[in-house]
């Protein structure tokens, strides 16, 4: 569905991300995970066409995506829930859902948005407090919500888990698999790597911007290095 | 002896939210005090009225003895009160070294005088601040990112660099707002030895932390917020396993 | 601008130096005029690149403490017959006061209130100059006494020249090692994070205050010292088109860049007499020439330049440029 | 091959001023080329040396100070605006270069300085006509507008002054600013002191402005102007509005309706074609001021026979019978304008869009 | 009274001025987070292209539309070949941009029109209206219908379009706005030529009362930059109300208490906003949560 294939990227003079390649199949839920600064984000955000790529290609079910500015990348299909939230933060929460919708019929859009509010029902309450408002937690779960009232095809979560109280940690989890069940093929970046690599299909292990291993997620789970690097404890 | 920081029943409102209702809490000296609840509860406009960035609109704060509800936040600091923010408050075109050196704030002695005049004083203060900023760096493990610029810095490096910038003045409070968001396991496992290391160094640190293996690791007391309230407070032991806290926060694990 | 103090006193005296043969290989004193013109702005811009370009604060009213400096020179000089160094030291005071006021009142706010609040100042500053007939001269301006020290009266361009450079120099030492002090990088950190930097236990409004007033102080200087370089003041000096005029040298000179803020001076100080035979489309031109600066150089031309420099560097390394630029920047190690 | 003579001038060619610098830029372009087409002056041919000072008494500093030291010209003509004019005072007497200045401001030559002179009219002579018409017609109440720039100011001043001469009450004396849009409040106030006549101190856009706005409000006052809007733009400007107004020009405007015995009347009608035959309009009354100074320089430069300073300083203050644009002059050690009271000026009326002088 | 009537239409029409003036920083700001200092520029081109076109032959309607059109392109050129090229600019190097486009267009309408003031006939005669004893120039009914057809037109882009709501988010944060695949470049552009083409239509209809010139654009911007600050600066209807507030001002301080210093009107109450209500009147403050 996804497939990258020796992208570099980074900022200006700064290469943070470096031939990787890498393939998300239809359905499949794949992570990411890589110690601080390895490029995770930047990966994501290359992909979506947000930072310029330098070399390589992505491709979705396809459809080649390289060349194409990050709008047409979401028309494509392919959303981007990005680190740190980033709301819009001087508007209103339904606004912020909306606009995830934005090139979507408002009849779609009012579907959905339901959907949104019943998966985080603080949401509904809030839906005229300023996105800018909220808590840490609630911002989060309006990011996940906004991205997927663009009903994506393929979803890169930078970070979802983040912030959230173990109650939502569990909750958005079980949403990503749902997501997952229901066909969407995903992309998940998180640090809490023994939570996603338990729920996700495959992993690949980013070290300072290359892929330094990867395989099924049970073998990374189980790769003695990876435990002392990245799961801790 | 007064407790170093004292909330008395605090209170704020934003419009119909209610964010803190009647909140008190009291910490010492070389203690690890841990506020947890669910999103929203409250946990970081708790550290917003305790560092002045809020007005308290009820309630008091006391900081090493001294009624500080309407003092603003560099007052605070000056008691020794420090904080890190959930959301980056990093100076983003400085380098993270800078970053590190103006935490030294209030243990530098310049002022407008004698930085228009130049004396030699300045640069000698400069150099030495330097140098406490490269070990605070080495630290948090950013040695070789000093030179960086901090706004370009990766998350979880940023995250870090807050904590060095606040430690930089020698705090005798530091509130950790979720220290370990954006850190994986092992990089989390290492903050909980340096907060430990600050505690054992006298500093009170109050720390709001979603991450519940760190918080029951390393706290001596907690407090868990729920709507703005006290929802329960004790030992980490007392709190897991109050049925009111799983029911609203801890949920069931998942592992 | 983190690179350490001796090294950029050495540039100072290199500066110092340049300043002092320029008199002995400038032509004619044409060219003694605009330089006497390029140090004066570059002092205002030296002044205003510590509020905007550490700071963070815009202002579009620095004309008018350059206006008040030239006038308080003019007017104490040849009204009231004060011998012109106090004259100049008056002209400071009354900059700083206003200035402190207008701190007090508008500087705790954030954003583009700085920029409004001075911009309506200055207006109204140069409404004043131009209606206050009696005191002013009014739209026509009025004519300053020479320059005179201890007795000894000034001639000339020279005289001018000598003091812009001087004041010059000056500000430059000053503005280095202000900036690379505690004060400048409080001042730097409030630039970026207001909340952060209040958190650290910086008193945000005194030191907000204080840059205000010192970087009005450097523009009176300049003004009283280019009204006894010209020997006459005109309402203009303190005009809008001034003010923005001032912002312009900072940031195509390059914002947080002293020298930077000698560079922007100089070249838009230069600009117009270079283009000066082109009639017509003299103005398109130097829209056009400002434009490209800008699009080529967003960061100014002092800090792109340096930043090609460092790039140019970093090509000709051993290792390249890439395998400083990801082990460079990660915690690995 | 003798050096050419080099005439140095700047001119607000652009700016709030820019209305007296254009044409005066304009008109020295003309004849520069135009006398070097015949030959040039004592043999030699002229060089100009312009620049546009934009009304900027800094600018008009520095590119004075271009002038005498890089381009090392003979003789400086300039200063559309008083203000630059003031300003550059210091520096053409301290090197010693005779200067001409196109502003109309008396403190220009009042006290006679050395190098400096002027061409253009005072302003005092033009509402010392206006009042004496005013007296005329019976006139004792006048109220004053004008703008806040240094050429309306310099008019406002002397219309306050010599209405206390002439025995003129001023009613009113109302000020708006240079780029106001609007100046109904004016003209109401101006109405309720109930004067006989106005006087208007202005030019360009404001001065089209305030006889549209007289026009809308106060259409029953008979108003006068002085010379700053001395051109057929302003007339075609104000779009009607300025029928029946009075305003004391220099002759250019009304070249044809002078008698043929004006000793004037070549002079202007010849520089009125040549200006309209180059530019395709017609000249504005202030271009002639820089004709005049132009062809009072070169012609000191003759009788002096060379461009040695202080001799064309001298033959300059021995103008005599000089017929000109603006009038007639004749300069001596105490005046260095030399305009007469009665050359100087016409008071013309507006009637069908067209000047019309006043008998 | 009638004296009070005749300020008041005095402040209304040079309200209306500022106000179409006004709208146009608002919008900018309200896209880019920058001041537009080449706004006054398109109120120009709005004149000058006009009379351009008159002197083609062209009718009224037509030379106007076309002016209103050709300042439209170019704020699209500026926003495409200039601003959009600096990448990374910061909001002082945009400012600076604007700054420039701005002289090269005084000095384009220079080059081309020449330094002469120029006018075109009021659109629907010469001869004052009579209002009550007071009397106002039909033109600038002329000038207020533009401004009641722009606060509309503004109303419904923002509230009702989808374009409106994507302009509101790329202010609130062009990062999020370019993830969730907004096209932010093209809002840019948009808000650009909207902003240009409002200016223009102002140029267009005040012309007539106020005449143009090339250098008519910098004291019109600066009144416009004060309507927009008084009203808030991110919101194009306060701007509007800004401009009308000021205008009145001006015309009642300089009625009833001396024109001396009406033109520091604006200026001073600028101030008094500043000190009393920050965010202007209908800006809106973000809240800032730390
Ligand atoms: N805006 C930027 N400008 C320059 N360099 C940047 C920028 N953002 C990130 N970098 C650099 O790129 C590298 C990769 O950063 P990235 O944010 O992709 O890491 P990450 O894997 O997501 O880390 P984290 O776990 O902390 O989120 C880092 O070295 C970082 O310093
Ligand atoms: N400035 C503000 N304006 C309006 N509401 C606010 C503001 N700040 C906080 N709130 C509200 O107050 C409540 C408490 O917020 P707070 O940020 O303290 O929660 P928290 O406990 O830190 O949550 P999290 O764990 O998600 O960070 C939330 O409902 C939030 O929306
Ligand atoms: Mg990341
Ligand atoms: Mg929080």
């Amino acid at each position: 569905m996804l497939r990258i294939e020796n992208l570099t990227g980074g900022y200006g003079r700064i290469i943070a991300v470096r031939d990787v390649s890498l393939t998300v199949g239809a359905g499949e839920l794949v992570a990411v995970i890589g110690r601080n600064g390895a490029g995770k984000s930047t990966l994501l955000k290359t992909i979506s066409g947000v930072q310029p790529s330098y070399g390589g290609s992505v491709r979705l079910g396809g459809q080649e995506l390289t060349r194409l500015d990050p709008a047409a990348r979401v028309r494509a299909g392919l959303a981007h829930v990005p680190e740190g939230r980033q709301l819009f933060g001087a508007l209103s929460v339904e606004d912020n859902l909306r606009l995830g919708a934005h090139h979507r019929s408002v009849a779609e859009a009012d579907a959905d948005i339901e959907q949104q509010f019943d998966m985080f029902p603080v949401l509904r309450e809030r839906r005229r407090s300023q996105a800018g408002a909220l808590s840490g937690g609630q911002q989060q779960m309006l990011a996940l919500g906004r991205a997927l009232m663009a009903a994506p095809r393929v979803l890169m979560l930078d970070e979802p888990s983040m912030g959230l109280a173990p109650q939502l940690v569990a909750q958005i989890l079980r949403i990503i698999r749902t997501l997952k069940e229901r066909g969407t093929t995903i992309l998940l970046v998180e640090q809490n790597a023994r939570a996603a690599l338990a729920i996700a299909d495959r992993a690949y292990v980013l070290e300072t911007g290359r892929v330094a291993l990867e395989g099924p997620a049970s073998d990374v789970l189980q790769n003695p290095r990876i435990k002392d690097l990245y799961l801790g404890y | 002896m007064a407790p170093l920081l004292d909330i008395h029943a605090v209170g704020v409102s934003f419009g119909g939210v209610r964010a803190l209702d009647g909140v008190s809490f009291s910490t010492e000296a070389g203690r690890i005090f841990s506020i947890i609840g669910p999103n929203g509860a409250g946990k970081t406009t708790l550290f917003n009225v305790i560092s002045g960035a809020y007005p308290a609109q009820q309630g008091k704060v006391v900081i090493a003895g001294r009624d500080m509800t309407t003092a603003p936040p560099s007052a605070r600091a000056a008691l020794g009160l420090q904080r890190t923010f959930q959301n980056l408050q990093i100076f983003g075109t400085m380098t993270a070294l800078e970053n590190v050196m103006v935490g030294g704030h209030l243990r530098q002695r310049t002022g407008f005088p004698s930085a228009l005049l130049g004396l030699p004083s300045v640069a000698a203060e400069s150099r030495a601040m330097r140098r406490r900023a490269t070990e605070l760096l080495d630290l948090f493990d950013l040695a070789g990112l000093g030179g960086a610029v901090a706004g370009e810095l990766a998350y979880g490096q940023q995250k870090r660099l807050e904590i060095a910038r606040a430690l930089a003045c020698e705090p005798r409070i530091l509130l950790l707002d979720e220290p370990a968001a954006g850190l994986n396991p092992s990089e989390t496992e290492d903050l909980a030895n340096v907060i430990r290391r600050l505690a054992g160094m006298g500093i009170a640190v109050v720390l709001v932390e979603h991450d519940m293996r760190l918080v029951m690791a390393i706290s001596d007391e907690l407090l868990v917020l729920n709507f703005g309230r006290e929802l329960a407070r004790g030992t980490p032991a007392e709190v897991s396993s109050n049925p009111a806290v799983i029911e609203a926060y801890l949920g069931v694990e998942v592992d | 601008m983190t690179s350490d103090t001796p090294r950029q006193l050495i540039a100072c005296a290199v500066l110092a130096t340049a300043l002092a043969l320029l008199p002995i290989v400038a032509p004619n004193p044409y060219y003694l005029d605009l330089a006497t013109k390029a140090c004066l702005a570059a002092v205002v811009c030296i002044g205003l690149n510590l509020l905007s370009g550490y700071a963070g604060q815009l202002s579009l009213g620095h004309a008018a403490f350059f206006g008040v400096g030239a006038y308080a020179s003019a007017i104490l000089c040849a009204k009231v017959g004060i011998t012109p160094v106090v004259a100049m030291l008056a002209g400071c005071l009354i900059s700083a006061g206003i200035a402190y006021v207008m701190a007090r009142t508008v500087l705790r706010l954030k954003g583009h209130y700085l920029a409004m609040a001075t911009l309506a100042f200055g207006v109204i500053i140069s409404i004043v100059l131009n209606r206050e007939v009696a005191l002013t001269g009014g739209p026509d301006g009025m004519s300053v006494p020479r320059f005179n020290l201890f007795g000894y009266r000034t001639t000339g361009v020279w005289a001018g020249y000598g003091l812009a450079a001087v004041a010059l120099v000056l500000a430059v030492r000053t503005a280095i090692v202000f900036v690379n002090s505690r004060v400048g990088r409080a001042l730097r950190a409030i630039g970026d994070s207001e909340v952060a930097a209040e958190g650290l236990g910086i008193d945000i409004a005194r030191y907000k205050t204080g840059v205000f007033v010192i970087s009005a102080v450097f523009a009176s200087v300049a003004g009283s010292i280019f009204a006894h370089a010209d020997r006459f003041v005109s309402p203009a000096e303190a005009g809008f088109m001034r003010s923005v005029e001032f912002v312009a040298m900072i940031v195509i000179g390059g914002l947080g860049s002293v020298a930077g803020s000698i560079v922007g001076a100089t070249l838009l100080t230069l600009l117009p007499q270079l283009l000066a035979g082109f009639d017509h489309y003299r103005h398109f031109l130097t829209g056009l020439i400002l434009i490209l600066i800008m699009i080529f150089m967003p960061a100014g031309i002092v800090p792109t330049l340096l930043a090609s420099g460092r790039a140019l560097h970093d090509r000709y390394r051993p290792f390249g440029r890439s395998a400083r630029s990801v082990t460079g920047r990660t915690s690995e190690g | 091959q003798q050096r050419p003579i080099r005439i140095g001038a700047f001119t607000a060619t652009t700016g709030g001023a820019s209305f007296l610098g254009d044409p005066q830029e304009k008109t020295l372009r003309l004849y520069v080329d135009k006398i070097n087409k015949a030959g040039g002056v004592l043999g030699r041919k002229l060089e100009l040396f312009i620049y546009d000072s934009a009304g900027d008494a800094r600018q008009a500093v520095t590119y004075t100070r271009r002038l005498i030291e890089d381009n090392e010209v003979d003789i400086i003509i300039g200063g559309s605006a008083t203000g630059e004019s003031m300003a550059v005072i210091p520096i053409v007497e301290e090197a010693q270069i005779p200067f001409i200045s196109l502003s109309g401001g008396n403190v220009v030559v009042e006290p006679v300085r050395k190098w400096v002179f002027k061409t253009p009219g005072s302003d005092r002579m033009a509402v010392s006509k206006i009042y004496t018409d005013m007296k005329a017609r019976g006139f004792s109440k006048a109220a004053v507008i004008s703008g806040d720039g240094g050429f309306d100011k310099s008019c406002q001043k002397e219309a306050v002054t010599v209405a206390k001469t002439m025995g003129i009450a001023i009613v009113a004396d109302e000020v708006y600013a240079q780029a106001d849009t609007d100046m109904t409040p004016q003209f109401t106030r101006i109405a309720g002191a109930k004067p006989d006549a106005i006087v208007g101190c202005g030019f360009g856009l404001g001065g089209v402005i305030t006889v549209r706005n007289h026009r809308q409000i106060t259409p029953q006052i008979p108003l006068y102007f002085t010379h700053g809007v001395g051109s057929q733009q302003f007339v075609e400007g104000a779009r009607g509005a300025a029928e029946n107004v009075r305003i004391t020009v220099s002759p250019l405007l009304v070249a044809e309706q002078l008698d043929d015995s004006d000793p004037q009347k070549k002079t202007l009608l010849e520089y009125t074609k040549e200006y309209q035959e180059k530019f395709g309009e017609k000249p504005a009354a202030f271009g002639g001021f820089s004709y005049d100074a132009l062809h009072i320089a070169l012609a000191a430069m003759q009788r002096a026979g060379g461009t040695d300073k202080a001799k064309v300083r001298d033959e300059i203050e021995r103008t005599k019978n000089f017929i000109g644009i603006d009038g007639i002059f004749n300069m001596s050690p105490t005046d260095h304008m030399g305009l007469d009271f009665n050359t100087a000026f016409r008071l013309t009326e507006i009637k069908n869009n067209g000047w019309h002088l006043v008998k | 009274m009638v004296d009070f009537l005749q300020f008041l239409l005095s402040g209304i029409t040079r309200g209306s001025i500022y106000g179409l003036v006004g709208v146009g920083f608002a919008l900018i700001f309200r896209s880019s987070h920058a001041i537009n200092f080449a706004q006054g520029e398109f109120v120009m081109i709005g004149g000058m292209a006009t009379v351009f076109f008159l002197t083609l032959g062209l009718p009224l309607v037509l030379a106007a539309a076309g002016a209103v059109v050709a300042a439209a392109l170019i704020g699209a050129l500026l926003q495409r070949l200039a601003i959009a090229q600096a990448k990374n600019a910061s909001v002082l190097t945009i400012i600076i941009i604007t700054i420039g486009a701005g002289m090269m267009l005084r000095g384009a309408a220079e080059i081309v029109m020449g330094r002469n003031f120029h006018s075109y006939p009021a659109f629907s005669g010469e001869l004052p209206v009579d209002l009550l004893g007071a009397k106002m120039q039909s033109q600038s009914l002329w000038v207020v219908a533009a401004l009641v057809l722009v606060t509309i037109g503004i109303h419904f882009f923002f509230a009702r379009t989808r374009l409106g709501k994507a302009v509101e988010a790329t202010f609130s944060n062009r990062f999020a706005a370019t993830v969730i695949g907004i096209n932010v470049p093209r809002i840019l552009i948009v808000c650009f030529m909207l902003s240009a083409a409002i200016g223009a239509l102002g140029g267009v209809v005040m012309t007539p009362i106020t005449l143009t010139h090339f250098e008519l654009g910098v004291p019109l911007a600066l009144k416009g930059f004060c309507a927009a600050i008084v009203g808030g600066l991110t919101s194009p209807f306060g701007a509007i109300i800004g401009g009308l507030i000021l205008g009145l001002s001006e015309a009642f301080a300089g009625g009833y208490i001396s024109p001396t210093y009406q033109e520091a009107v604006a200026f001073v109450i600028i101030i008094a906003m500043l000190i009393f209500r920050p965010q202007g009147l209908f800006g809106r403050r973000a809240v800032e949560r730390v």
